[in-house]
């Protein structure tokens, strides 16, 4: 992987891989064109801010979104491990409309759950951009505050804040399965009084974050598909 | 075991041969000899469960350590093999047509050692790391708190203490050590 | 695979000709023919257990070639423990794999008081079997009815999953924690049994009778279950070597492999048990030898509080934590987790911080060699139950 | 004129009841699985929040036109199967506008709701979409070889091919039902249900954990809501076409209500304990028995 980082002159090209540099090839028919990688296989579409339009009607939706939270199904780190018990008899969180999806385009809820690798980092930001806003991020474990117990490894990150914005952090480790529910009744409240604007903040600051994102994530490379 | 060590010691030369448990002895070898040692217990005295094998950077002298962790699992006991190789030119014989696992173990000591196993499988693609271009992070000299401190924006207010100096300094503020 | 065209029910596609072969009997895929996919299995996909992705290359329905891709959850334990005193290194230690972080408690102790040679009173002996097999049986609770949910009859993982928060529940009583307890440390354990312990873990165990009784009716005899489960996901014997395979897995290929047998380590040799094997080698096999597993340890839990003193000291006398320094030397010690064979190699220089600590994890070769040779030729239906099955769990495999 | 405007008010009053229905019967059968399992389940009027939801979330991305007309096409299978299916036997109104051939009218919109799906999710390009709605097409058309012998079993029962008149012909006390004059068809068709609800054991079209969750993967905000209240109408005009066909129809609302219920409740209940098949076992289970029992059925009346 070292051949990444050799174009260090253009600060642009700095983090491209060769695969994801611009070229033209020769289709099968033998037409020549060119392909941009990050252009054709990537969301090149700045997300934009959507302001709520009726104020005593953007009040009723968002009660409907408190109330229907659903749950990208992404364990991220250890505190995914009280996820199952937070689905099943004892806990019961789908009483409270937490319902768990496995794609991200249906799923309005993510939840860190603890430790974030650069790794995943990366997979985490590709599902949180495939979300559909409004969207909301639920941080779980000390880990996604300041570090944690991991501050000082060379591999997770230390403040998820500045690669997405947060909505609730529930502190702990591991933070029990009522912690994660006192976090959702917190995300309600917070969607209720339209204070989760995530998305939109995402938007405003997208270069901000985009900026500290590439810091980290040096590999844009995304897995080949011939689909 | 006796018999074994005994056995191995008129065809390789081991040293240092630590006696750690009954069932379980250390033994140093020979860079040239490892791989034909390892073969020739696995195929002659049975040592069939490869456990594992990972490093340790001694880099005072320059070296890397390599421990190989067999397992005779009819007899029950457990051999530990180490071999020094030197740390400029990280170079190792590869194992891995002994068992198939072996590769995954030198892929991981690839990367995050840079010890270099020419004709393993798969070696040189990356294992956990993607798109690292520092020192292989498992190296003595790769200072990983500096680098987190560096890279991944530490939240200011956090401060972390050694506990023996916390605990000297609060505690017993006049003693020596 | 067998070849039975002559029932038109049982027919299946002569595939042999596909993917070709190169020299090596690697499958040449094109994929500009379009004939194959490649999709890729997680990290965020609900039938991969944890955070780790699999590259598939499919050919219709069959895979024909497979690799696993980790380092999701890597947080570099291997080079943070260098920077922790013995005692801190616990902390972290612990949390090397999260489903069973007892036995990373375990074999982290084990590995300093071999290094440092501390005698472990009795009673913390007692103790540590005690949480050892009660975190072996919280796990079981999960994977056993587990394998069912993978085929979407999630009911019995459901009560399993209650009856685990009792287990729980157990375990916060005896150490406080519910996921991580830092109940063994190195010198010994960190309490007693509280009042009235006995009682109840007694009643949670009969709860784990029942359900083994009812998941007997639900999951075992059900026709579906054995038609997606028996012959699928073999693993043949000569592989348990080859690919250093332990635990369930090869005791369902006919190798009575347990490290508490084999190398007994605690109070396990005071203790009866017995190791169950089986030859099928199949996905049903492996989870009845699980479930087998689940009743010897409820059995073990019992024979232990009833053989357990009911007082004793709990710690050996150790240097002050703060400056502890441990002269140099290796070593290496395994326990039987639910998976199979945890081991901890760790080597201290004389220092106050060890020198290297690696683990071995079962899922390192289970979830990387193993699982790409299993799942080639296998139906991209049977991948969860597969893994499950070999009972993967990341965060072991990169640490 | 004024009769025809009328007959569509009510048609869509008879549409707007279905709808709900269906929402509730939804929530009432999740909170038994639920049950059953220990839990309390979601609350009842979950599914219609969730709606709402879906219909204002504020941004919506799409992937070619096809993508467009995926749940539209599936919307209009469901709706399309409605406007033909009689709700309520002897209510001049909620007969919305069943004719002589509805029955052959009924199991073409069955499909097409189907193919639209395909359409679909084939231009959301994702691969899980593709496999799952080929497994789906594949076991859908394996479903309708017993639902169609099965009718065809009672088309030459009741020499008619209006179900109208096949519910007209089974009123008059129990025994008169298709399940008590011709059980091999109902066996065969309630086998097929089976299929056709998607249950366990054949659910394999969504199989979370094979291909989460398989042609609905790229749909998202107001297209899963179109795709969800599709889903609410189908379950419920589904289970009263079996109702209309095999157990005598409804005369009132709430004969509707208990029936349509006890014939979804039938695929749940078998759902909750049964693990899942792979495509091809499916396709072969259907192959089997409810083949055989179709054409015995079949066989009897000729």
């Amino acid at each position: 992987m070292s051949d990444i980082n050799n174009n260090t002159n253009n600060k642009e090209d700095k983090f491209l891989a060769e695969e994801n540099k611009k070229r033209t090839v020769i289709g099968p028919d033998g037409i020549e064109f060119e392909i941009d990688p990050l252009k054709d296989y990537f969301c090149d579409q700045k997300p934009e801010v959507r302001d709520p339009k009726n104020k005593v009607v953007e009040k009723f939706i968002n009660w409907a979104r408190a109330e229907s939270l659903w749950v990208l199904g992404f364990g991220t780190g250890c505190g995914s491990i009280e996820i199952p018990p937070l689905l099943t008899p004892r806990f019961d969180a789908a009483r409270f409309g937490v319902q768990m999806r496995a794609t991200p385009r249906q799923s309005s809820v993510i939840i860190i759950s603890g430790y974030l690798a650069v790794k995943t980092l990366k997979r985490v930001i590709r599902s949180y951009e495939q979300m559909q806003s409004p969207k909301y991020v639920l941080a779980l474990g000390s880990c996604t505050i300041n570090g944690g117990m991991y501050y000082d490894s060379y591999n997770t990150i230390n403040r998820l804040d500045y690669y997405m914005p947060v909505d609730v952090y529930v502190a702990g480790c591991m933070p029990r399965p009522e912690a994660l529910l006192a976090g959702f009744n917190k995300l309600k409240e917070r969607i209720k009084a339209g204070r989760a604007e995530g998305a939109n903040e995402y938007a405003e600051k997208f270069d901000w974050y985009k900026a500290n994102q590439k810091k980290i994530i040096k590999d844009w490379n995304m897995p080949d598909y011939n689909w | 075991m006796k018999s074994i060590i005994n056995d191995i010691k008129t065809r390789f030369e081991i040293s240092d041969i630590v006696k750690q448990r009954d069932n379980f002895n250390f033994l140093t070898c020979k860079k040239e000899q490892t791989v034909s040692l390892i073969t020739h217990l696995k195929n002659i005295e049975g040592f069939s469960h490869f456990v594992l094998l990972t490093a340790v950077d001694w880099i005072e002298e320059g070296k890397f350590q390599l421990t190989y962790i067999l397992n005779n699992p009819d007899k029950k006991i457990d051999i530990g093999i180490r071999t020094f190789i030197e740390r400029e030119t990280a170079t190792m014989d590869s194992a891995h047509h002994l068992w198939e696992h072996v590769a995954t173990y030198q892929r991981e000591l690839k990367e995050m050692f840079g010890i270099d196993f020419p004709g393993s499988p798969r070696v040189d693609e990356s294992f956990i790391l993607e798109g690292w271009d520092d020192i292989p992070p498992y190296r003595r000299d790769f200072d990983t708190k500096k680098y987190s401190e560096e890279t991944f924006f530490p939240r200011e207010g956090r401060t972390t203490n050694d506990p023996t100096e916390y605990m000297k300094k609060k505690l017993y503020p006049d003693e020596e050590k | 695979m067998k070849k039975n065209n002559n029932n038109i029910f049982n027919w299946q596609a002569d595939r042999s000709k596909y993917p070709e072969l190169d020299k090596n009997g690697k499958p040449i895929v094109d994929l500009a023919s379009h004939k194959y996919t490649k999709i890729w299995q997680g990290p965020n996909h609900p039938g991969v257990t944890g955070n780790m992705s699999l590259e598939l290359t499919l050919s219709g329905d069959e895979i024909v070639d497979a690799k696993t891709h980790v380092g999701y959850l890597h947080r570099g334990f291997e080079k943070l423990m260098e920077r922790r005193i013995y005692f801190k290194g616990l902390a972290t230690s612990i949390r090397m794999c999260v489903p069973e972080a007892d036995s990373n408690e375990y074999v982290y102790s084990s590995c300093v008081e071999d290094l440092a040679n501390i005698e472990v009173p009795e009673m913390a002996l007692w103790l540590r079997t005690l949480a050892l097999e009660m975190a072996r049986l919280q796990v079981l609770l999960r994977t056993v009815p587990g394998q069912a949910s993978t085929l979407s009859l999630g009911l019995g993982g459901q009560w399993g999953m209650y009856i685990r928060d009792l287990i729980l529940d157990r375990f916060e009583e005896l150490t406080g924690g519910r996921v991580y307890h830092m109940f063994i440390i190195p010198g010994g354990v960190r309490g007693l049994l509280p009042d009235g312990f006995k009682k109840r873990m007694e009643e949670n165990l009969k709860e784990v009778d029942e359900f083994v009784e009812k998941i007997e009716d639900l999951i075992y005899s059900n026709s579906i279950f054995k038609k997606r489960t028996v012959g699928v996901g073999v693993i043949d014997p000569s592989w348990v070597s080859k690919y250093g395979i332990v635990g369930p897995n090869a005791r369902a290929a006919g190798f009575k492999r347990d490290v508490r047998k084999d190398y007994p380590y605690l109070k396990y040799n005071e203790l009866d048990f017995e190791v169950f094997t089986a030859t099928d080698s199949d996905i049903y096999t492996r989870n009845q030898i699980r479930k087998q597993d689940l009743i010897t340890t409820v059995d073990l839990i019992r024979q232990i509080l009833a053989k357990m003193p009911d007082k004793g000291e709990l710690r050996a006398k150790t240097p002050n934590v703060l400056h502890w320094e441990i002269e140099k030397g290796e070593t290496y010690q395994r326990s039987e987790s639910s998976r199979g064979e945890y081991g901890m190699y760790m080597v201290s220089d004389g220092s106050k911080y060890p020198r290297r600590i690696n683990l071995r994890g079962p899922s390192y070769t289970h979830a990387v060699s193993l699982l790409e040779k299993m799942l080639i030729n296998a139906n991209i239906a049977d991948v969860h139950s597969i893994m499950v099955s070999l009972q993967t769990c990341p965060p072991e495999i990169e640490r | 004129m004024d009769n025809i405007i009328l007959k569509l008010l009510f048609t869509l009053l008879g549409l707007f009841i279905v709808l709900n229905w269906g929402l509730l019967m939804s929530a009432i059968m999740q909170k038994i699985v639920a049950r059953v399992a220990g839990r309390h389940g979601i609350p009842f009027y979950q599914p219609w929040i969730d709606l709402i939801k879906l219909y204002t979330k504020r941004t919506a991305i799409t992937h070619g036109i096809m993508f467009y007309l995926g749940p539209v096409f599936r919307l209009g299978g469901g709706v399309g199967m409605f406007l033909f299916i009689p709700l309520i036997y002897g209510s001049e109104y909620f007969t919305n506008f069943s004719w002589s051939g509805d029955l052959i009218l009924i199991l073409y919109f069955q499909f097409f709701g189907m193919l639209g799906m395909a359409l679909g999710a084939g231009e959301g390009g994702h691969p899980n979409s593709v496999i799952g709605i080929s497994r789906g097409l594949a076991q859908f058309t394996t479903v309708e070889v017993p639902m169609t012998l099965a009718v065809i079993s009672i088309a030459v029962q009741y020499q008619t091919l209006s179900i109208t008149e096949i519910v007209a012909a089974q009123q008059g006390g129990i025994l008169n039902w298709t399940l008590f004059t011709n059980p091999l068809a109902t066996a065969a068709a309630m086998l097929s249900l089976l299929g056709a609800f998607r249950h366990a054991p054949f659910n394999l079209v969504k199989a979370p954990n094979e291909i989460p969750i398989g042609p609905p993967t790229e749909y998202h905000s107001s297209f899963l809501g179109v795709l969800r209240t599709n889903n609410a109408i189908l379950h419920v005009i589904e289970a009263v076409l079996f109702m209309n066909l095999f157990f005598g129809g409804a005369t009132n609302w709430f004969e509707l209500i208990l029936k349509s219920f006890l014939i979804y409740f039938w695929s749940v209940f078998v759902g909750v304990v049964f693990p899942r098949f792979r495509i091809e076992q499916s396709v072969a289970w259907f192959l089997k028995v409810p083949l055989v029992i179709g054409i015995l059925a079949i066989i009897i009346f000729i």
